[in-house]
């Protein structure tokens, strides 16, 4: 096997070596070092995804690097990156003692993404998805003496392994059906439209439900935000919801055409309930991650409405607003770390006058909950509209004008952590003291999020490039 | 009635029955005593099916390995707590209605069309096949395999290391 | 010789000028006496103009002038300019004289108010000129109301003057909403009137009307709308009960607006689009018997007043009536020579009260009383004032009224008519018994009333000369009228009958003879009269209970439905929508019993969505 | 004996597992329903296989048994964890985190 | 036409105010003032400019600035003014002008204050001079978004007892505080803003063109039911924020809550941008729907006047009477747009025009007043007339102007509407239109009689009041003199509105 038929796997095998380094080291106890190491290597990655050449398919088939993948691939290793710069200044022992440990499982889980999102194959799909899950239940139990870590680790793996089998469930009768593992079958067994057939993508849509966290398979998401540490979650929010998508689109959009209409009543149902719950139980939540928690599930209403419209178009949008979202959800929870830092609290009143204390914090955060509402000249407005737009194109009507009355509903509750920072007096009159990598991250989501509010359009090319590729 | 049939007929029953006795009995080492049973009988079943190597495979790992680990596991929680951990199922009535509910919907699915009845003749040797598929075809998925249990067990030790 | 119409445009401008100069140079106006003369400069100044323009302009001939105000789409929607012809540049002859004279009056009357004040009350006597003017060359409709809501402004503002007096505050208010009242209906009446001719243009409209190319269609109720602004601002019942409240404003103000100019504004408006209302005889009867009826109200009320002001204020919206009734006679020249000689005499009337007013500190007729002997000049010229408004021959009203009653007769109103010879007599009666009570009769401390105030006690003099030398003009231009018109009879633009002239002139005569009876030699008891007129005597003294009617009725009403509405704008319309939010927020907090905390719970909600997905898979 | 058979009994055994999760009181039973759960899946693919005569379903059960090894193991431990330091193993008992 | 990118110039020159104040001028209020003096100057004289130099022969959009944001969606950043845009910057202009002189005297965070200030004045601008529905949409929300920091900030509590039979969500929705005046203004403009992209998008789907110009759009005619609907929702969508009844009853709790310059602001200008709204797209892209619609649009215009006027009349707080009267002059404006004559457009505009001075005035009046006498109640002042001779004078303008006093900017308005009202399909609007104009002189000069031209009060904290002073002056003075140059010599405005209305009229009259 020549080393030039491995450029196209580059960025996994730097994400493979970098686990095993990673890993290594802390067996001899060199812990300090994972955190910069993990740096390099998805930096490294990062880059190389730029250099893959596109379209390239190896291990027989199996595995291909189209621009949904590249795309999903830089996605995942920049959140993981900017997630990194956040948990860097992590004080507590778990990180000081077993960093090893929590880099090596966030570089396999993002392996498992990068995995995924190019499996054209039943099999490899399955065992990349579980490689991304595993990893994620000892990430969100890291903090083992917390007394809520592990419980909020325990329901994501009860929940997790379940939908597992549901997905595996689903994909036997795929290839009872179809008769073998490979994705390219599916559209032409829909199209004979096997009962089993139906049952098994149904049973996958609920299985890929729990990972983007859909209503009602969303029940896991606020308590592991919520228990979880602050910056992993921020990439938790992101990175397994667009992995999860990717899925989506692999297995009901690619190649389907037309035929994969079928699918869009169940979606639209679920876009719609999911943001119904989503922002109505946003509303009372009084510690700031619960919020963004169901504000997130919120936005995975949106992006389903996007892709519920199965035109090049919806999928386009759902990934511009996936962008948009990585970078103000994230940018959010960078903001809660900082302030859970010094002020030892994520409840809502923690943020009591931060406009007089550190106007600049109290700045960005208001943009990324803007961005998130949707207000113009930040990513979240046109990642709303174009969804809404893709959706009118299939003359969604009730569900966008829906989604558009639910932006109101969603402003009240960010309106409120404004009303907190803005309108009310702070307590203490001493700046936030915010690290640097912390900094960076946040100045890496606001650039990202004003950028792309400020100029979408070559953003939107690519998404709308990338989309194309699927429906050619 | 084939030997076929009959033996299917018996596995099935007590599959089901004691996989109802797994999520049923009160007494936690008596349903994983049940569970036990129940993965043999997928054994079985699988042996019917003429997949030997899986079979064997399903009594070692599961029968052997995971029983193992719960029966452990239920040991060190009991040595903790001090007297057996008896055990009771919630919600019975709107549980039983939903999956009820589910596997009605899914056996009709399932009855809508008549599968084909009779399975071809098994050709070569089954074990030596996965094999080779596992070595050639499925080697990038069999890699992973390797380091997401790797990621696993690492995990477990994390988890469960009395340490710090 | 000039073009009138420019002659004309300078006097209302003259006064714009001086009211400018007082607007804007504030120390001008808070010198106070400075600003007057500043004033009363320009208003000479528009005298001499105003009678330059009517000395210009010959026989029927018009001069009319006008500028784009409102353009649309091109076109021109609405002018303004000047459209001097007879009847306009006479009129603007006495509205220049009498303001003039009134500023002059205004010098000595409001001596002692505060500078500033004074500042202010003669920047409001300049505008009020500016816009009467303003709209006595109006050319069209649209001008002519700006100016009518123009003057209504002023007389609110001078009417509010002393507005630390509260009665001055609210009667100023009243004055406002009830002509306001009447002008909604002029409003209507224009806008209609214009989809009707597509023009405001009064000469355009006359064209229109000469050709009969107006649609007569609607055009009652046009009319009809057009005649409420002039009851509005006419005080035509049952609007006029803002006009005898309007006396709580300065007496000169009351001489100027409330007597001699702009309550006349709505008898202008009808003589001016006199041929209009021809089209519509139904309206005109209206207008007809709406003013008998108002001059006899207003005149029997007059008869039970004690305040003198009021007394003329009554008499002047009885004159007023006599007017429109001539008008709705069809004979809009007779009520407009009336509305001429009566600004003049009631004029006089006003200022000669004012005096009174002056010099004993009281509106009251039992503080006065052998005035004449302490104030000669102003007992002489009131009398003279008097006699016109009685209709005596030799004096300002005498011929102008005799016309009234003759048109009307003319006019077949045989009603209306007699009505009026009762007026007459009514007139006469109630001002002698005001020149009795004030001028002869009894010294105050002897009258049957309770004890004088101290303000009678002091010493009444004749004002000076100020006061007392608009007072004298007035008095003689009233008695050259007279005179004039008594010797040259000028042709009426109909024949009265012969016994018209004696009858008037006897019922006046009865009416002072019978004063002088009861209130002079007072054979006849004033209480025995009342108590033999008890009903109508009770009725007058509560003004008919139409003031009363605005007030607890119309008023309270309004008040009444506006809370009902804002109650249900807060406690319904918001009510409701804080009801959705509200119910919004509570199923927020419903909702989260649905997250349990419970793994397996969650898994139930898995399954059960599983559920549903694999239900529709089934049957769709 | 024919497709269906088998596929039922999957079914069957599929659902009793997930009724196991649901409605058991101590993790370690819950834990139990999912290995039935996952152990259903494995019979469909062997049978489907079976009845293909293709070997590929039975490499996909290789996978799932060894995953599914490795969730249970995980899972134990997450377990054993949070019984040490909230001294319960009744999932009812673990609902700190909720609303 | 030169290369001057004078309509960029004055929608930006106040963010970038916004910025240097924000992030150069901290601590240093007075140079904060200065500073936003100097962008407020420059949008002013850009916009008189634009007025001086537009080619009234010529009429239609002009100053056309186009750069492509997103070419692959068709959307642009696509500037143009006509005739009432063109009048409705000189508004924002003049009005933002005498804002910052207004709230010259704002202590508390005051840098923030301006900031915010001229963020919101540079959604308005986008607003009037965007062409492409998306930008204008984007604006729009920057228009309406400060407000809630703005009110939240620097607003004011009110009074309001929770009763009736909704009283428990009064409770819920802890009503009457600034907060919930700011959020519920917010709130409530951003629902509307949702019918308004949903019929935004609509018309872009329909058009089936690969842009959102709406020259391209005004080519198009678009299919009948979808014009329906469409313009409901733009009804609906900008209609709330011109406060058409029912949806108006966030304007009198915003506005009474509001600090000076803000309800200066929103009153004057934001609530325009919602008739604007209306008369731009909804009858400049909808012809046939407008035609259709037109009586429901008039009607519920009937009602806002009467109904505002009738609350406003029951009202004892100054501000709320302010408010009310805005709600029942917006009646007016949509009334005239209703009428789908030449004089009702040109009215409906010139209200718009002299609306937003009037109310202008008012708000800033009122923020005089309560700032000597810390009291907004109406029935404990009285007499201020001889203490405070100036406010009251302006104060009488203001409320004989609202009134439609003739040689006021009202009156011209109001009367043209009537003609309109009279001329339309449906003539019995006049009558609702015209009594509202009393109910109007009724209530407006009560509250003056009572304040300021009646007895005094004999409250010992109103014994010695200032009258207004310096900067105020030049506040009070612009508005004042512009509210009466337009009522004297209405062409001035008349005649950009002229060529704006000229060709709507075709069009909406034309099928």
């Amino acid at each position: 096997m020549s080393l030039d038929s491995l450029i196209p796997v580059g960025p996994e095998l730097l994400l493979f070596t970098t686990a095993v380094v990673v890993i290594l080291l802390g067996a001899f106890g060199a812990r300090g070092a994972a955190g910069p190491l993990t740096m390099v290597g998805f930096l490294a990655a990062f880059a190389a995804t730029f250099l893959v050449p596109e379209g390239a398919f190896v291990f027989n088939d199996q595995y291909e690097q189209d621009a949904l993948a590249i795309f999903a691939k830089q996605l995942f290793i920049g959140s993981a990156a900017i997630s990194l710069l956040g948990s860097m200044t992590m004080t507590h022992r778990a990180f000081r003692d077993r960093s090893a440990e929590y880099h090596f499982a966030l570089i396999v889980s993002v392996l498992g993404m990068s995995v995924l999102v190019s499996a054209r194959e039943l099999i490899l799909l399955f065992v990349a998805f579980e490689l991304m899950s595993i990893p994620l239940f000892l990430l969100t139990g890291f903090i083992k003496r917390d007394p809520v870590a592990p419980e909020a680790a325990l329901k994501f793996f009860l929940v997790g392994t379940a939908s597992a089998a549901i997905i595996v469930y689903g994909m036997s009768f795929v290839y009872g059906v179809t008769g073998t593992t490979m994705i390219d079958a599916i559209p032409q067994a829909l199209a004979e439209g096997h009962p089993l057939m139906m049952l098994g993508m149904a049973l996958l849509l609920a299985g890929i439900g729990f990972k983007i966290a859909a209503f009602p398979f969303h029940m896991w998401a606020p308590d592991t935000y919520e228990a979880a540490t602050t910056p992993f979650v921020a990439w938790l929010s992101v990175a397994p919801k667009a992995a999860g998508f990717v899925a989506l689109i692999r297995l009901f959009v690619e190649g389907a055409g037309e035929a994969a209409l079928v699918w869009m009543p169940a979606v639209s149902v679920l876009a719609g309930m999911t943001m119904v719950i989503g922002n109505l139980m946003a509303i009372p939540q009084q510690n700031i991650k619960r919020m963004l928690a169901y504000s997130g599930i919120a936005h995975i209403g949106y992006m389903l409405l996007g892709l519920a419209a199965f035109s090049s178009s919806g999928v386009a949008m759902m990934l511009f607003y996936l962008v948009a979202y990585m970078f103000g959800n994230m940018g959010a929870f960078l903001v809660v770390e900082a302030i859970a830092q010094s002020e030892k609290s994520e409840g809502m009143e923690a943020y009591r006058g931060l406009a007089q204390r550190s106007p600049l914090l109290a700045l960005s955060m208001l943009i990324f909950l803007l961005s998130l509402g949707g207000i113009p000249f930040v990513a979240g407005f046109w990642a709303k509209l174009y969804v809404f737009w893709a959706a009118i194109e299939r003359g969604m009507y009730g569900l966008v004008f829906l989604g558009a009355l639910l932006t109101v509903v969603a402003l009240y509750y960010y309106l409120l952590v404004a009303r907190r920072m803005y309108i009310e007096p702070p307590d203490r009159p001493e700046p936030v003291p915010v690290s640097a990598p912390l900094r960076l991250g946040i100045l890496v989501c606001l650039v990202g999020v004003v950028g792309m509010g400020a100029y979408p359009g070559p953003w939107v090319t690519l998404a709308q490039r990338v989309a194309a590729t699927l429906f050619s | 009635m084939t030997p076929d049939a009959l033996a299917f007929w018996v596995l099935a029953v007590v599959l089901v029955g004691s996989a109802l006795a797994v999520v049923l009995s009160k007494n936690l080492f008596h349903a994983v005593l049940w569970l036990a049973l129940a993965l043999t009988g997928t054994a079985g079943v699988f042996l019917l099916l003429e997949a030997e190597f899986l079979a064997a495979v399903q009594l070692l790992l599961y029968a052997g390995g995971i029983v193992t680990i719960m029966v452990f596991a239920i040991v060190v929680t009991e040595r903790l707590v001090g007297e057996s951990i008896s055990q009771t199922n919630r919600r019975i009535v709107a549980g039983a209605l939903a999956v009820a509910a589910l596997a009605g919907t899914i056996v009709t699915t399932i009855w809508r069309q008549p599968l084909d009845a009779a399975a071809p003749a098994q050709t070569g040797d089954i074990t030596r096949n996965i094999g080779l598929a596992v070595m050639t075809r499925y080697v990038l998925p069999f890699e992973l395999l390797a380091l997401l249990m790797l990621a696993g067990l690492m995990g477990a030790l994390y988890f469960a290391r009395p340490d710090d | 010789m000039m073009e009138p119409g420019y002659l004309a445009l300078a006097a209302p401008l003259l006064h714009l000028l001086a009211f400018l100069i007082l607007a804007l140079v504030a120390p001008l106006r808070k010198a106070g006496r400075a600003g007057a003369f500043v004033s009363i400069l320009c208003a000479a100044g528009a005298l001499t103009a105003a009678i330059n323009a009517w000395r210009a302009h010959s026989g029927d001939q018009i001069s009319r002038i006008v500028w784009t105000w409102l353009p649309e789409q091109g076109q021109t929607l609405a002018t303004v300019g000047v459209l001097a012809d007879a009847d306009s540049t006479v009129m603007l002859c006495l509205v220049a004289l009498v303001s003039l004279l009134v500023q002059v009056y205004s010098l000595g009357y409001l001596h002692d108010e505060p500078k500033p004040a004074l500042g202010r009350y003669y920047a409001y006597q300049s505008l009020f000129a500016f816009s009467m003017m303003g709209l006595v060359i109006a050319p069209n409709l649209l001008q002519l109301f700006i100016c009518w809501e123009l003057v209504g402004l002023c007389s609110y503002l001078l009417i509010g003057f002393w507005y630390q007096k509260p009665e001055a505050a609210r009667a100023a208010l009243k004055a406002f909403w009830t002509t306001k009242a009447g002008d909604v209906g002029l409003l209507i009446g224009i806008v209609l009137l214009y989809r009707q001719a597509g023009t405001f243009d009064l000469t355009e409209l006359q064209v229109l009307v000469a050709n009969g190319a107006l649609p007569l269609a609607g055009l009652s109720i046009i009319t009809f709308c057009i005649y409420l602004g002039a009851v509005g601002k006419s005080a035509q019942f049952p609007l006029h009960v803002w006009l005898p409240d309007a006396m709580e404003g300065p007496t000169p103000v009351s001489a100027l607006i409330h007597a001699a100019t702009m309550v006349t504004a709505g008898v202008y408006l009808l003589m001016r689009t006199a041929w209009l209302f021809a089209l519509t005889p139904d309206v005109l009867l209206i207008v007809a018997w709406i003013g008998a009826l108002t001059a006899l109200l207003a005149a029997i009320m007059a008869c039970v007043q004690n305040d003198v002001k009021r007394v003329l204020a009554y008499s002047t919206v009885s004159q007023l009536g006599y007017m429109m009734t001539a008008i709705g006679a069809g004979f809009a020249g007779a009520g407009f020579f009336h509305l001429l000689t009566h600004g003049v005499f009631k004029a006089l009337l006003f200022l000669g009260a004012g005096a009174m007013i002056h010099a004993v500190h009281s509106n009251n007729l039992s503080d006065m009383g052998r005035l004449a002997r302490s104030m000669p000049q102003t007992a002489i010229v009131f009398i003279v004032g008097t006699l016109s408004l009685a209709g005596i021959p030799m004096f300002g009203g005498f011929l102008s009224k005799e016309e009234i009653l003759g048109a009307v007769w003319e006019g077949g109103l045989v009603g209306p008519f007699l009505i009026l010879m009762v007026v007459a007599f009514l007139t006469a009666f109630y001002m002698f018994k005001a020149v009795f009570l004030a001028f002869f009769g009894l010294a105050p401390s002897h009258a049957p009333h309770p004890a004088p105030s101290h303000a009678a006690l002091s010493h009444p003099h004749d004002p000076p000369v100020s006061m007392s030398l608009p007072l004298w003009v007035l008095a003689l231009l009233s008695m050259a009228i007279g005179v004039y018109f008594t010797f040259t009879h000028p042709e009426p633009e109909f024949a009265s009958p012969g016994w018209l002239m004696p009858a008037a002139v006897g019922v006046a005569v009865a009416g002072i003879g019978f004063a002088w009876l009861v209130y002079q030699r007072r054979v006849i008891s004033a209480d025995g009269l009342a108590r033999a007129f008890s009903p109508l005597y009770y009725a007058a003294e509560n003004k008919f209970w139409i003031d009363a009617f605005f007030e607890k009725v119309i008023a309270r009403g309004a008040l009444a439905f506006s809370r009902t509405i804002a109650w249900l704008d807060r406690y319904i319309v918001d009510g409701l929508l804080n009801a959705i939010s509200a119910w919004t927020l509570t199923a927020g907090d419903d909702l989260r019993g649905m997250q349990s905390g419970k793994a397996q719970d969650y898994v139930y909600g898995v399954a059960v969505g599983l559920l549903v997905l694999l239900l529709w898979v089934q049957f769709a | 004996m024919g497709l269906n058979a088998y596929l039922t009994l999957a079914a069957i055994v599929f659902c009793i597992g997930m009724f196991g999760v649901i409605t058991r009181r101590n993790t370690i039973g819950i834990l139990l329903g999912i290995e039935l759960m996952l152990n259903a899946v494995n019979i469909n693919l062997v049978a489907f296989a079976r009845y293909h005569g293709d070997v590929t379903g039975m490499v996909f059960t290789v996978f799932t048994i060894c995953i599914t090894v490795t969730e249970a193991a995980l899972g134990l431990a997450i377990v054993i964890l949070l019984f040490r330091i909230r001294r319960t193993v009744m999932a009812d008992h673990l609902d700190l985190l909720k609303g | 036409m030169t290369g001057l990118p004078v309509l960029s110039i004055m929608t930006w020159a106040p963010f970038v105010a916004a910025l240097i104040v924000m992030f150069s001028a901290r601590h240093r209020p007075l140079l904060v003032r200065w500073v936003s003096l100097l962008g407020a100057t420059v949008s002013l004289v850009s916009s008189l400019w634009v007025y001086c130099q537009y080619d009234y022969a010529a009429a239609g959009f002009q100053f056309h600035e186009e750069f492509s944001l997103v070419p692959s969606l068709g959307i642009s950043y696509l500037l143009a003014v006509d005739g009432i845009s063109i009048l409705m910057c000189l508004l924002t202009s003049i009005i933002i002008f005498a804002g910052v002189f207004a709230s010259w005297t704002v202590k508390q965070r005051s840098q923030e204050f301006y900031a915010l200030l001229l963020l919101l004045v540079t959604g308005v601008y986008g607003v009037f001079v965007s062409l492409d529905l998306f930008i204008l949409f984007l604006f729009y929300e920057i228009a309406v978004l400060p407000m809630y920091l703005l009110i939240g900030i620097w607003g004011s509590t009110g009074e309001v007892r929770p009763q009736g039979i909704f009283g428990w969500a009064f409770g819920r929705t802890g009503v009457g505080t600034k907060e919930y005046a700011a959020m519920k203004l917010t709130l409530y403009l951003l629902f509307g803003s949702a019918f308004i992209l949903v019929g935004i998008l609509a018309l872009y789907v329909a058009s089936g063109s690969q842009t959102f110009s709406f020259l391209a759009y005004e080519a198009i005619d678009f299919d009948p039911t979808l014009q329906t609907w469409v313009f409901l929702a733009f009804y609906v969508g900008f209609g709330i924020l011109a406060a058409i009844w029912p949806f108006h009853t966030w304007s009198p709790d915003g506005h009474a809550s509001a600090p000076t310059a803000v309800s200066m602001l929103h009153a004057g200008v934001l609530m325009k941008l919602g008739a604007y709204g209306v008369v731009r797209l909804g009858l400049g892209l909808l012809p046939e729907a407008a035609v259709d619609w037109a009586w429901l649009v008039g009607a519920i215009a009937c009602i806002n006047i009467v109904y505002g006027a009738l609350s406003a009349m029951a009202q004892t707080d100054l501000k709320y009477v302010i408010a009310y009267s805005s709600v029942s002059h917006m009646g007016v404006v949509m009334l005239g747009a209703a009428t789908l004559t030449a004089s009702g457009l040109n009215g409906s505009v010139f209200q718009m025009f002299a609306h937003g001075i009037m109310t202008g005035l008012f708000f800033a009046l009122v923020g005089l007043v309560y700032e000597k006498t810390h009291s907004r109640e109406i029935y404990k002042m009285g007499g201020f007339g001889t203490m405070m001779p100036g406010i009251a004078t302006a104060f009488t303008i203001g409320g004989l102007s609202s009134l439609g006093l003739p040689a006021t900017a009202g009156f011209v308005a109001e009367f043209l509407t009537f003609l309109g009202a009279w001329e339309s399909n449906y003539s019995w609007w006049l009558f609702p239109a015209v009594f509202g104009a009393f109910l109007t002189s009724v209530y407006v000069l009560r509250v003056t009689g009572q304040i300021f031209w009646g007895p005094k009060s004999t409250d010992p904290h109103f014994q010695h009041l200032p009258d207004a002073k310096g900067t105020e002056w030049a506040a009070l003075g612009i508005l004042v003199f512009v509210l009466l140059l337009f009522g004297v010599a209405p062409s001035i405005a008349i005649g950009p509105i002229d060529t704006a209305t000229g060709p709507l009229l075709q069009r909406l009259l034309g099928q």
